[in-house]
């Protein structure tokens, strides 16, 4: 035992106290303390320091540091950050201590070195970042909330079933790596795959951060999700499937952002799509993948935080994050049109950017997978189309022009202020990556300016952008318009409902109708009235005659 | 401590409260009776926590009534599980106790305070009795002393609501027919052996072999047993005494009444009958498992529906009874172990539980969940000891109910029984709706116009609040919990010939 | 006006393709796959891949877009945009 | 007050006679058929059929309340009492032996107060029940039916 501080205990010290603030302002700013406080604590400890704490016959690794787990705690605690800083005209408390303990227990679970403490924080990310949907306050989003947190529990309970199937099977909660030949392994594996959002179980995504508080949003946008690539890369890094599940989520979520409507939704799209990037690379399991997994989750958290800030700045300013209700915003919010384009390049990965120098290790780790390498080429046009171009052209150009569009002002000052930070860490990666690339798990001897590389890469994202250019011109560029789509959600928000609703109707009608009969005939020979009162003596005195009538016969069988 | 002392704490247990029970009924002083009770129930704990310290390495303390020896005379024997159940009941006593100075003084009429405490702590001491005697026919003495003392603390809810009248009354309908047919049943047992001495019984069991007249006797026990703990569906007393007997003792009684009963089926399935015949174990696989399982869901299930908020916890126990249940029918030493060390963790749970109702009954003036929203603000220490409680009623990681839960699992797969897993599993995740339905209406909605509440007094939140820290420092620390159950499972298969284990 | 600039950008963004294009048959390449040493690959890639996007997305469009309020009135999409703080 | 005379004169010739079988089963209840749960009841018979027959304020009158609720305080606490008196001689609870020189004696001592504690108990109690149920305010008036 050391006398290091659990940087997670910060935040939920902080979580308990925060609301005995009164001043609103004074909480949000003494708020932006905890983060740093909380990096703080591990920021310069050793890797391999940890905490023991013994419970039930064994022991629980309750804090493990070592590089992987530094980055991603590293890159959580710059997010929370960020969140606080952006949320900080909200006075709403019940918002800010959630967002607390989220951002508490994933950089928890990020420290957790066995599978018990990796599950108390599991849980406590899901059932924290909850409240930051609910805290929207609709019916809309309580609903969304509940289909969110089934998803979330459903994820908790696999892993709870499989932890506890592990520790039969081996005698051991030590969260190492593992491999995929037991069920309790795969109950872990497909808990992590559904907060990872894999192909079919990714609904409960797009279907909820469109539905937090616009602050909400940007934080629920940082943690769920790579908190459960970390636990992928820890536990099953170089699992071969991982690699075509990865390559099919980052194709997949292309499509249906390319027609959407709702903004946030299309950024939920483009994290399903990033989070594929990453899962092929933990699939591929080579040091380089691995690094280039850690790297892009890091650039990722940033930019993802910054484009949909400025979403939400655009959001708080209109009231609208639709596309087909905005456009022409350049005038009148240029600051976070700058901005949002920071992102937008960003995560289109053009260099000099972050997405350049983290996306660039995993695609390399993938050429020995010709196909796989061939979908990530496709992706990559596809993030550069829903997030590079439309994000920004449908907020600040689109089909209205700047005379048409609402008269706002531009985004407040502290949401500037967390944008800019954002996108001069975006700028800051790109430019030198060689910081980030020092504290990767691995050594890094990857060169991501090389001549070529940028060519091609540059050749890429032009002639994509010439071929958007030419199909806006001859208007075959898709407009965008009020509308929904449908996913496969839509098996469990109405199909299964209406099976269910009909096989139900049915049922009641046949037992309606056997039952009355049933009555008829029993009244008529016994004249036996049922007795008002469900739970009458008499009842109850028959239910102890036929109980112990069972027992009895079994007693002469 | 003098020896006197020492040698008799076994009867001390009983005495005590049995001589201070009237006394309380004389007092005419304000709030003498309360005082009174209050330091009889101290005093009792401190004998059972002694009693726990003296059997905690094993050792089992006999003592004589009259100078008998059993089997002819009265024997009170106290071993780890005795002592275990011995110390929850008298601890929820001294609790409940602290908290229903103010609970009862607004649920119960003045005039009537007296008789109250002093059927209070007769309840107390017929549940200690039962508890504490190795004598089959003392069982049954104390279980009557215990339930007559019921009827009349539960009916003393009338003032608030006279329904609490016909609930006592079908309570005692039905706990009447328990009786009896634990009394038939022991006949039958006396008609084999001519002993009632447990211990005795146990030895002369095992010479007699298989009869007719044993699996009567074994069946009546069951059912009457079954009655007493609410065993689905014989748990149809239960909703309604427990919704509107005064909330102090809804919280007292839930904590032990049941969990005394169980302690009871334990004593006699294992240490009594000990499955010396297959029929026994059979009877637990067929009959009581199913209804355990069922108990669990239904219970559970029904919980869901209900907006009066003691109700609503008194489905939530029947269901948490299946569970148990659940662990006694592996009849395995760490099924039991996962019942035993549930029936600790659901009597801390559910007291305080009980206590947050008895707090809103008070001073919201309601149990009502729709009447109570928003209440989260107005109460906020009160419905954060409902928020903690019923993380433990789901199970959540860090709460007692979570180690129940673990155990339990546990114990099935090493029997290789999932479908009980799933059952298991998936009552847990109906709790998750009726509790989350209670706190969304505390914290995410406005409270109705006009109505002002104010957080409960210090006495009802301090015991609240211990029951809350004890249902997280067990979640959190369960070394004491669970060697004290372990043991007292050991023990248990010990006793019994369970020799396939 | 707005044709103007729309016509500059296009021709802008005409010029930098044909200059990244061009420069193509100057840089060698090395990658261990081989087939991306054909001129231009990577131009013709990525105006394929984005135009193949866009129309595949249209096709796929047709089939699953609903009204807003397909889920009912209580459904995210559906609710009134005010509720923002 | 002045009907059923024949009643009232027989009621009156009875009672005495049933009190004193009451006595009688309380007394030989340590070595025969009896004991203070039966003599309990019987003295209760006697006290109801007063009530019966002379109406419950009567009862009330002779009997009050506080008297019964002693009465039913003061047998458990003879019963105990006597039980603990052995505790106190070193022996364990109920234990009679030392109740009196000679041990033989002491137990039939035992017997008997606890017997006596009993039956004092079970009659106030019994007599308590009936006077509770025949005092009972109806909560409907006799003319509103």
């Amino acid at each position: 035992m050391t006398n290091l501080v659990m940087p997670s205990l910060v935040y939920f010290a902080a979580a308990c106290l925060a609301p005995l603030i009164p001043h609103a302002r004074l909480r949000a700013v003494l708020l932006l303390g905890v983060p740093v406080l909380a990096a703080a604590t591990f920021f310069s400890a050793t890797y391999g320091t940890s905490h023991i704490l013994p419970l039930f016959d064994t022991h629980l690794k309750i804090f493990r540091l070592d590089a992987l787990s530094y980055v991603f705690a590293l890159v959580f605690s710059l997010a929370a950050f960020l969140s606080l800083l952006y949320a900080a005209h909200i006075r709403d408390r019940l918002e800010q201590v959630s967002t607390l303990i989220y951002a508490g227990s994933a950089i928890g679970a990020v420290f957790a070195g066995d599978l018990v403490t990796l599950f108390v924080f599991w849980e406590g990310t899901a059932i924290a970042s909850v409240f930051l949907i609910w805290s929207r306050r609709t019916e809309g989003s309580y609903a969304t909330g509940l289909r969110y947190i089934t998803a979330q529990i459903a994820s908790g309970l696999l892993l709870l079933i499989g932890i506890v199937l592990f520790y039969h099977d081996t005698g051991s909660v030590a969260f190492e790596r593992m491999t995929l030949d037991s069920t309790a392994t795969w109950c872990i594996f497909i808990a992590f795959g559904i907060k990872c959002a894999f192909p079919l179980l990714h609904n409960w995504l797009q279907d909820s951060y469109p539905a937090a508080t616009l602050t909400g949003t940007v934080t629920l946008s940082a943690f769920t999700t790579k908190l459960a690539v970390y636990a992928l890369a820890r536990g099953f890094a170089g699992t071969e499937y991982l690699i075509y599940i990865g390559a099919v989520m980052t194709l997949f979520p292309v499509f249906f952002a390319a027609i959407e409507n709702n903004l946030r939704r299309v950024l939920s799209y483009s994290l399903n799509n990033q989070l594929g990037f990453m899962v092929v690379g933990v699939g591929i399991g080579t040091p380089l993948a691995l690094d280039g997994t850690v790297a892009h989750a890091f650039a990722h958290v940033i930019y993802k935080s910054l484009l949909f800030m400025s979403v939400g700045a655009v959001l708080y300013r209109t009231g609208t994050d639709k596309a087909s209700e905005l456009g022409g915003l350049w005038k009148s919010m240029p600051l976070t049109m700058v901005l949002c384009i920071v992102g937008a390049m960003s995560i289109s990965a053009f260099p000099l950017f972050s997405g350049f120098i983290a996306k660039s290790l995993i695609v390399s780790a993938s050429e020995p997978y010709l196909w796989v390498w061939f979908a990530l080429m496709i992706a990559s046009v596809g993030v550069l189309e829903h997030a590079g171009i439309k994000i920004p052209f449908s907020m600040f150009f689109g089909h209205r022009s700047a005379a048409d569009a609402p008269k706002v002002e531009e985004a407040p000052l502290h949401m500037i202020i967390a944008m800019s930070f954002a996108a001069g860490l975006c700028i800051a990666i790109g430019v030198w990556p060689e910081n980030l690339y020092a504290i990767l798990p691995y050594p890094v001897d990857y060169v991501p300016y090389t001549t070529a590389h940028v060519v091609t890469q540059l050749q890429l994202l032009f002639f994509a952008i010439l071929a958007f250019a030419l199909l806006m011109r001859f208007g075959l560029y898709p407009l965008e318009y009020r509308s929904i789509n449908l996913e496969f959600d839509w098996l469990y928000r109405r199909f299964l409902p209406r099976l269910v609703s009909r096989l139900a109707m049915r049922v009641t009608h046949a037992w309606r109708s056997l039952a009355g009969r049933t009555t008829a005939i029993a009244t008529r020979i016994l004249s036996y009235s049922p007795p008002a009162n469900s739970a009458s003596t008499g009842t109850m005195v028959l239910w102890i005659a036929i109980l112990l009538g069972i027992v009895l016969c079994l007693a002469y069988l | 401590m003098p020896q006197f002392i020492a040698q008799h704490l076994p009867i001390l247990q009983v005495i005590v409260p049995l001589i201070a029970a009237p006394f309380c009924a004389l007092i005419s002083v304000r709030n003498g009776a309360w005082w009174l009770a209050f330091v009889t129930s101290l005093v009792t704990f401190a004998i059972s926590v002694l009693l726990f310290a003296a059997t905690f390495d094993g050792e089992i303390i006999s003592y004589h009534l009259g100078g008998w020896a059993p089997p002819i005379g009265i024997e009170y024997r106290v071993d780890m599980l005795n002592a275990f159940v011995l110390t929850i009941v008298s601890g929820t006593g001294v609790l409940t106790l602290l908290y229903a100075r103010a609970s009862v003084a607004h649920e119960v009429d003045a005039k009537q305070h007296g008789l109250f405490y002093t059927a209070f702590v007769l309840c107390l001491t017929g549940l200690l009795g039962v508890t504490i005697t190795g004598d089959a026919f003392n069982v049954f003495v104390f279980l009557e002393i215990s339930s007559l003392a019921t009827y009349a603390i539960v009916a003393s809810g009338a003032k608030t609501d006279r329904r609490a009248l016909t609930a006592a009354y079908n309570y005692l309908i039905m706990g009447t027919i328990g009786a009896t047919f634990f009394v038939i049943g022991l006949g039958l047992l006396y008609m084999i052996t001519g002993t009632l001495n447990m211990a005795d019984l146990a030895q002369r069991l095992l010479e007699h072999g298989d009869s007719r007249t044993l699996r009567m006797g074994y069946a009546f026990i069951l059912v009457g047993l079954g009655l007493k703990l609410a065993m689905f569906p014989l748990h149809q007393w239960l909703p309604n005494a427990y919704t509107y007997a005064p909330s102090a003792v809804s919280a007292f009684l839930s904590a032990t009444a049941t969990k005394v009963a169980i302690y009871v089926l334990l004593r006699f399935l294992f240490s009594v009958f000990g499955f010396s015949i297959p029929f026994e174990a059979d009877i637990l696989f067929l009959v009581v498992l199913p209804l355990a399982l069922a108990g669990s869901l239904i219970g559970a299930y029904i919980a869901t529906y209900q907006d009066n908020l003691k109700r609503l916890l008194a489905y939530s126990s029947i269901s948490q009874i299946g569970a148990m249940l659940i662990g006694v029918s592996m009849l395995s030493a760490s099924g039991l172990m996962a019942a035993i060390i549930h029936l600790f963790n659901h009597a801390v749970t559910k007291a305080s539980l009980y206590m947050v109702a008895g707090a809103y009954a008070k001073e919201a003036g309601t149990v009502s969940i729709r009447e109570l929203r928003g209440v989260g603000r107005d109460m906020p220490f009160t419905t954060a000891a409902f928020v903690v409680g019923g993380m433990s009623l789901i199970g959540i990681p860090l709460t007692v109910g979570f180690i129940s839960k673990w155990y339990l699992v546990e114990a099935a797969l090493m029997r290789g029984w999932w479908p009980v897993v799933i059952v298991i599993v998936v009552s847990s995740l109906i709790a998750l709706i009726y509790v989350g339905k209670f706190i969304e209406a505390a914290y995410m909605h406005p409270a109705p116009q006009g109505i002002i509440r104010r957080e409960a007094p210090l006495t009802m939140l301090i015991p609240m609040w211990i029951f809350a820290g004890l249902s997280l420092f067990f979640g959190i620390n369960s070394s004491l919990t669970s060697e004290a159950a372990a043991r007292a499972a050991q023990g248990l298969v010990a006793a019994s010939s369970l020799i396939w284990q | 006006m707005t044709n103007y600039i729309t016509r500059s950008v296009l021709i802008v963004l005409g010029l930098i393709c044909i200059g990244l294009a061009a420069v193509d048959l100057y840089v060698a390449r090395h990658s261990s796959l081989g087939f991306d040493s054909i001129p231009f690959f990577y131009c013709v890639l990525g105006f394929i891949a984005y135009a193949a996007l866009i129309f595949m997305a249209k096709a796929l469009r047709r089939v699953i877009s609903r009204p807003e309020n397909y889920y009912g009135l209580q459904a995210i999409d559906s609710e009134s945009e005010a509720k923002h703080d | 007050m002045h009907h059923h005379l024949i009643l009232r004169v027989v009621a009156k010739l009875l009672l005495p006679f049933i009190l004193l079988y009451a006595l009688y089963v309380q007394w030989h209840g340590d070595y025969g058929p009896g004991g203070g749960f039966q003599a309990g009841v019987i003295f209760a018979v006697g006290f109801v059929l007063y009530a019966l027959v002379y109406g419950v304020d009567e009862l009330t009158r002779i009997l009050p309340r506080p008297v019964l609720i002693t009465g039913m305080i003061a047998g458990v606490i003879l019963y105990a009492g006597t039980g603990l008196v052995g505790l106190f001689q070193g022996l364990t609870f109920l234990d009679y032996n030392g109740l009196a020189a000679d041990s033989r004696h002491g137990q039939e001592w035992g017997i008997l107060l606890v017997e006596l504690g009993v039956g004092i108990t079970v009659a106030s109690s019994m007599t308590a029940i009936f006077v509770a149920f025949a005092t009972r305010e109806p909560d409907i008036d006799d003319e509103d039916w």
